[in-house]
């Protein structure tokens, strides 16, 4: 076995130096009822490299991968070109294979990293200070509301419509076990936000106002709006972003009122994989919130010959430490692709990421330049960034699953993501980033007129 | 050479990519907030940046360059294989929200390793979608508490053992509950007797680590789930120290009702400085319909369904007659696909019997530690029988003014990185060490001769070791000041120059 | 800590490959010679591997550390695309041999490659096949010499600059020819008059590294050329330091009729700690139709053909008119398939204006670290205009018993690797710095403030420095020792254990 | 342009430090009319990594890969599956962006795996000393025929039948510029090596005589016999080998009578490339004789502290010291290939090597036994290793060629690697290894057998 070291003869020799007979006797302690005497019936025994790999492969072309295709699927994991070099900085055995950074001493190449990490996340978010990381955009929104309840001491969060479903769903279902009240209600086909039906629900028992932008159908809502509106409320606005990308065309919601700003990271250099590891971010527009936020944080310091130096601070609000009083329950994190997300920004710089972000957007106006075209097709949104809404003339579920067999992967339908809400089943989001080519869009085009036809 | 962070380095105007310039004259439809000017972040052309992070990586350091024997972390070898796999496009280039029919493959993955975590565990069903260990308690408590509550059955106390991992009281208390403790026995093991007296119809479950935290096997786990279940709570178990039995025993034979496994330690995938991690939830009969969406289950007919919102009540209609009651989603999308192919790979190479193998070198690895220590350093429990995969050692022995942190940055210098330290809190200066079954007996002798070189110098008393680390790429650094006034983000502040260090002044 | 070697630490009964134990019972086809007894070689599992390796790779320095400044050797950022690239299973994982309707991808590479070649040095045809550019060299004289037989012309000499690579006179002398040196003038250049004067019909060749390894263009390349054909022999150019010129000169304007081309330097695949290298040739009209099979060629009709033995007589008949007279083979197979893939990538990502700028920087960095050097350090061409990609110093200016070796390992200690040293052997005490175009302004100023601290310590006659480095993996290390009683195989003996170096006591 | 750190702004401020106008001034010396104005015409200009990356992989797709047919070519470069690790070890910056460790005191990673590396192969050859490698076997095959020219000062060498027909080739190319005669002969369609031939060649002006083990027809050759007729000639016996593995199951070259060891190392860590970069091997029984051998070596010593060390050494051997005098003028060699040979070879060890040898064997004689059932299919070879030679009723390039368009890979014709020799078309070079399924030799069986009913 390929993996371990041990031969017979250390067994043995170890086993001497114990002062143990055998293997079982150290398992003495194992009621005699729950001892397996060999190995799991039923499941295979060990296999040569060569062996897995094959059976992975064969699995892995069972897929119809996305470099395949013509490919638009976003609502909130988005498919970007990530530069050969960040794969190679991650799989460096010293990042790769290094644990939780506890020792500062010998873990300053981790710690400098987070550093740089967190400063970028709080630049792109317009905010004083980010966390470390967290597990993704949805479980990052669910901490940013339950710190907005610890902050304002209440308890109802007010959610917009345009927030991505599956970031409700988590919200509801965490606000079930901690008896939160969450207000929120599934979009309409409109190209408006609807700012003040979302401003009309905030009362004095409101903890935070959650807004995503650009929102779940690709719009951009008025974050400004929102947050004059919460002038002289206690309730915080928490914005949520899943495609970091736009902030290179778009305002920083820090900048815009946002007092959290969350959201998912995979965008910048973590790539696809069907649904994780991803990357949640989250940031504060105001350092005094600092200790009511979740998860780690690495912070500045020197050593004891002066030298500067990282190390993870704060760590009275964590678990390790507080255990049952902690901020959150979060451990482990997302520390690899926070790395990732790292490399991949420092090669874009505030430069090419602006360039990332227009290309983005100048693919995607073409794009729906051309699907508006189509006979039975409209296009919901008067400005996105690099996704948008069309409106089929039928149930949008339909034509996804036979643009799949003609080999287009088209959009999400909205029926996907809102199976209850039947209004919504006409819709389709599209997403187009620099990856998509314009033989791509007209591949699609053409195959949905077909389709509509 | 010290490395400048990249904002000191970087500029706002170089890029390491290659795209169009940006034309500010092309009309947009980005609405009210298009920015006027790009955001503020520092690039580095691509030499530059891998110059920078190879440099910033060699002050790491991790298990490929050296043994690293922290307790309860299970850091093992990671294959290199898992890591070729993870990223064939089959896997790494596909959306979530990808049309079913065009992802077969990935499903069968999840539906793969689903059978492997059942089978090994005894249980009867296992939710993939938990990101880490943490979120995985968090989604056995969830299930616990959604089925006490189909059962109408309110309860608020969940008992948590003094050793406990902090995650396990933060989990309970973030599933709504109030934590108690249970007292251990002299042994180093739980108090059946008194934990038996205290259960009752207020307590919703006993959240136990098996093996302990103190390195020990829980001799009494059928009894105490038999208690559990008598009282009519259930049985939480933390799967962190999975790795020391797997193949040897499974926690559904204990009565165990739900338990997290960290893909990350027992399977090898890596940890990354931090994650990401993966959790896995292994349930058992009775806390299975409560499971998390989405899921992914085999019918009877073989195929693999992925069960989300938009299918989840036609599904357990259809085959299980109509009994899921899931307690919603625990996150976006369907989990840690990414782990999940890392995990089954390494699972597949080795086999049923080279997992068993891994168990029983893992504990033949930690016993030889901890029998070749013991004359130098106070083993509360080495009487308690054998450790499991992890010796636990304190500090009892040192001289007065030492403590086990001096000891844990002396081996610093030693060229290890320490073993976990003050964990558990039920022993005085704690050094819990676990040095796993990827080590060679000749990597373990030698770390044993370093460990034990330090511990005397420990109980000698020799002052230098208070300052240690002399040859790291930091000298110990003032926690104190980054807590106190917290510096999180670059301001713009020039480093100060301090005395350059060894590892400086050793040019590379 | 040090790390041991294989034979020490491994086993002959240690595999780190899972495959079924060999049954000595079954019965072979092996014949007379089967082993009877498995091979003495070392085994370790793969995390002992992975370690072993991964430890050895951080003694030593490398371009991701750090600014490389090897004169003549062009030592720059290898983009990780490149090996992305070279990895792609078309191209990684087909046979030499496979059907040529199966690679016909393959062959564009190759194809396509030659024309970004031959377009750049302005040339008329190219060999692909040798393996690195001492190969090339190789085949560049062999072309000639095969061309002056086929015209009858027994020559026998063949000139050479003092100053040129040693692969030159050692080729030359492979192909069989005299090796006679060329003089210089007092400026660093070739001396055409005292060429002209040694040009006569037994000259075959002169051999001719332009931008030359002082660093200076060789402004009569031209007039050296032309003087050559009158005389009716063949110039061979080095293109060693093509990458001062690409895109700003083609060799083919100035009348070169042979060089290599080396794609680790000039196009960026990576050296490897001493290969593999690709040196294709890039040859004149006179020379192509003498170039060793096999060669990938494209037609009129713009298809492209492999051509080997089986088809050379046919092809040359059908699309060259039968002139093809090739002088055989060099190889085995097609060439650097690998490293093809690479220079391809690399040519593309940055197309003809990127190369151009390429030669621009290169230059620009050079200068800037001449006239950063000059008022502190012998440049003795400082006068005799720009340098081109790599700058020329000499030892003149130390102080009494300082060598060029004493400079070069006190810049060890300050973090950088050192210079080209002792070539070319025109200058006394040479140091060669290339810093390359992937240097950036910031690391040039980061290396001149080290390399004129050292410079000024050797001035300054600073006895310490004939002990560095000091702070390196290594002391410097005996080689007289090591040639008078070579060890070049592992013997059994175990190693010495010195005194604990920096790096040891440093723990990693 | 990613590669390129400069900003204009640095490149402003450096001209000036410099005292050149403008960057033309730099470039002064060259003449005029040599000077180009602009960017090369007809040539495109820069492009993102995505772009390239998309048109490598379009000329990479056109390709069969190895892994998506039925696989048995050989002739000299075999396909063994290689550990993941090792491509990632290789892939270590510190490994692959190392210059030639001419700084000791700074490359002892890259020398300690040279000296491993060294030992390593001639352990596998019995051998005595091996250098740290050569382009491949061909040139090293040919190096040593020059090497046994310069040991015994004769001018004549032996080239059994057996030997690779393009390292033959290479051979005659060489001698045609230095004069060296060459004997050599094309193979019989026959299962004997014709050992006796071969020592009828062996005369007074004999330097040496150069045996495939096994051959290029998969034969193995009586190495002894020879080694025994060559006693008392000052002629040198030289072994040549291309592939590895068989050394796991045979005998090594240098326990057998060789003076000189050389041969193809790709089989062990490197994979098929098309042909390139491979790694030649190289290697002698006799230590004395290291003084005449080509290449770089590496040799043990001491530094100044008396802790052992590594340096490359005997270099008064080589071009950049004794220039037109080296005993070649080889330089930049196969140092990476030589790594990823030496972890794969340490992660085999003898054990894994014998195993691994034995399975392609085992597999081997499966393949030669179902072929052997086909009408109009015969095996040559009485004994082999993992190749043998199959003849079939009619020329077996255009069988090859047929079995291609059906998606199998099914050797290589003696046609293709001997043009010339008529007598040789309708032989069939069959490799099988431990790659090769029992499913894929059963498709290429059946796909013969439609061919040839």
């Amino acid at each position: 076995m390929r993996y371990l070291p041990l031969t017979d003869t250390d067994r043995a020799a170890m086993l001497e130096t114990i002062g143990a007979p055998d293997i079982n006797a150290l398992f003495s302690d194992v009621p005699q009822e729950a001892r397996l005497d060999g190995p799991i019936h039923d499941l295979p025994m060990h296999a040569s490299e060569m062996a897995v790999e094959r059976h992975m492969r064969t699995l892995s072309k069972k897929n119809l991968a996305a470099a395949d295709a013509p490919f638009f699927l976003g609502a909130g994991a988005y498919r970007h070109h990530v530069p050969a070099s960040v794969d190679h900085i991650i799989q460096r055995g010293e990042f790769l294979t290094a644990y939780t950074p506890y020792q500062p001493e010998i873990a300053q190449g981790t710690l400098q990293m987070l550093f740089e990490f967190q400063s970028q996340v709080a630049r792109l978010y317009g905010c004083a200070v980010a966390n470390a990381s967290m597990y993704d955009g949805s479980t990052a929104c669910w901490e940013a509301i339950t710190m907005a309840g610890r902050v304002t001491k209440k308890a109802r969060a007010v959610l917009s419509c345009g927030l991505h479903p599956h970031y409700v769903e988590v919200a509801r279902t965490m606000a079930k076990f901690t008896g939160d009240a969450i207000v929120s209600a599934a979009p309409d086909l409109d190209a408006g936000c609807a700012e003040d039906a979302l401003i009309a629900e905030i009362d004095d028992e409101t903890s935070c106002v959650v807004v995503q932008y650009p929102d779940i159908l690709g719009r951009i809502p008025d974050i400004r709006k929102i947050a004059a509106a919460l002038e002289g409320s206690k309730a915080l606005l928490i914005v949520v972003n899943t495609e970091p990308v736009a902030l290179g065309a778009l305002e920083a919601p820090g900048n815009l009122g946002a007092d959290i700003v969350v959201g998912e990271g995979q965008a910048i250099g973590v790539g696809l994989q069907f649904g994780g590891p991803y990357l949640g971010l989250f940031a504060v527009t105001n350092q005094k919130l600092v200790r009511q936020m979740p998860g780690r944080l690495c912070g500045e310091t020197v050593d004891a010959d002066g030298k500067r130096g990282f190390v993870l601070t704060l760590s009275t609000r964590e678990q390790h430490i507080r255990r049952e009083k902690a901020t959150s329950n979060i451990c482990t994190n997302s520390g690899l692709c926070a790395l990732a997300f790292s490399v991949h920004m420092t090669l874009l710089g505030g430069e090419g990421l602006e360039r990332l972000a227009m290309e983005n957007h100048r693919l995607a106006c073409i794009a729906a330049d051309r699907l508006v075209e189509i006979s039975g097709v409209s296009v919901l949104n008067d400005v996105f960034f690099n996704e948008f809404t069309v409106v089929l003339d039928r149930d949008a579920r339909e034509v996804v699953r036979v643009l799949a067999e003609k080999g287009v992967l088209a959009g999400v339908s909205l029926g996907r993501l809102f199976p209850a809400e039947d209004a919504l089943a006409n819709g389709l989001l599209v997403a187009v980033t620099e990856t998509t080519s314009e033989e791509d869009i007209e591949t699609m085009a053409t195959a949905l007129e077909e389709i509509l036809a | 050479l010290e490395e400048a962070l990249i904002f000191e380095i970087g500029s706002n105007d170089t890029t390491g990519v290659d795209l169009p310039p940006v034309d500010r004259k092309r009309s947009t439809r980005l609405g009210a907030f298009a920015r006027a000017e790009k955001p503020e972040l520092p690039g580095l052309s691509e030499p530059q940046t891998v110059r920078h992070y190879t440099r910033l990586s060699r002050q790491n350091y991790a298990i490929d360059l050296g043994l690293f024997p922290l307790g309860s972390c299970t850091m093992k070898h990671n294959p290199r294989l898992n890591e070729k796999v993870a990223r064939m496009p089959g896997f790494a280039d596909v959306h979530p929200l990808q049309p079913v029919s065009t992802v077969p493959g990935a499903l069968e993955v999840i539906n793969e390793l689903s059978m492997w975590l059942i089978k090994l565990t005894g249980m009867h069903a296992v939710a993939m979608s938990p990101k880490a260990g943490a979120h995985g308690e968090l989604c056995g408590m969830l299930c616990i508490r959604a089925a006490l509550e189909a059962r109408g059955d309110a309860r608020e106390v969940v008992l948590v053992p003094e050793s406990a991992h902090g995650t396990n009281p933060a989990t309970a208390a973030f599933a709504g509950y109030r934590v108690e403790n249970i007292p251990a026995t002299e042994d180093g093991r739980v108090d059946l007797e008194a934990m038996k007296a205290r259960l009752g119809p207020d307590v919703a479950a006993v959240m136990i680590t098996n093996p302990n935290t103190c390195g020990l096997f829980e001799r009494d786990m059928k009894a105490i789930s038999d208690a559990v279940h008598a009282a009519g709570g259930f049985v939480y178990c933390d799967g962190a120290n999975f790795n020391a039995i797997v193949g040897r025993v499974r926690p559904g034979d204990l009565g165990v009702d739900a338990m997290h496994i960290n893909l990350h330690k027992t399977f090898s995938t890596p940890h990354g400085g931090g994650g990401p991690g993966s959790g896995p939830v292994v349930l058992s009969e009775a806390l299975g319909p409560f499971m998390p969406l989405p899921y992914a289950s085999r019918t009877k007919d073989g195929v693999v369904h992925l069960v989300e919102e938009e299918s989840a009540d036609a599904f357990s209609q259809e085959h299980f007659g109509g009994i899921m009651q899931s307690f919603g989603r625990m996150t976006a999308f369907h989990g840690q696909m990414g782990m999940f192919t890392r995990a089954l790979t390494y699972m597949l190479s080795h086999g049923a019997d080279g997992l068993r193998q891994v168990a029983e070198d893992a504990v033949l690895n930690a016993n030889y530690v901890l029998r070749s220590m013991e004359d130098l350093l106070h083993a509360p429990y080495a009487a308690s029988g054998p450790c499991m995969h992890e010796a636990l050692f304190g500090d009892r022995d040192f001289a007065k003014g030492f403590s086990t942190l001096d000891l844990a940055k002396a081996l610093i210098d030693e060229g290890y990185h320490p073993m976990t330290v003050y964990f558990p809190l039920v022993v005085h200066g704690a050094m819990l060490v676990e040095p796993t079954e990827t080590e060679s007996k000749a990597a373990l002798d030698q770390f044993i001769a370093a460990f034990r070189n330090v511990a005397s110098r420990a109980n000698a008393g020799e002052e230098a070791m208070k300052s240690a680390p002399y040859y790291a790429p930091r000298r110990r650094l003032d926690e104190t000041q980054a807590a106190r006034n917290p510096v999180l983000a670059y301001t713009g502040e020039v480093a100060p120059a301090g005395k350059p260090t060894m590892s400086e002044r050793g040019g590379r």
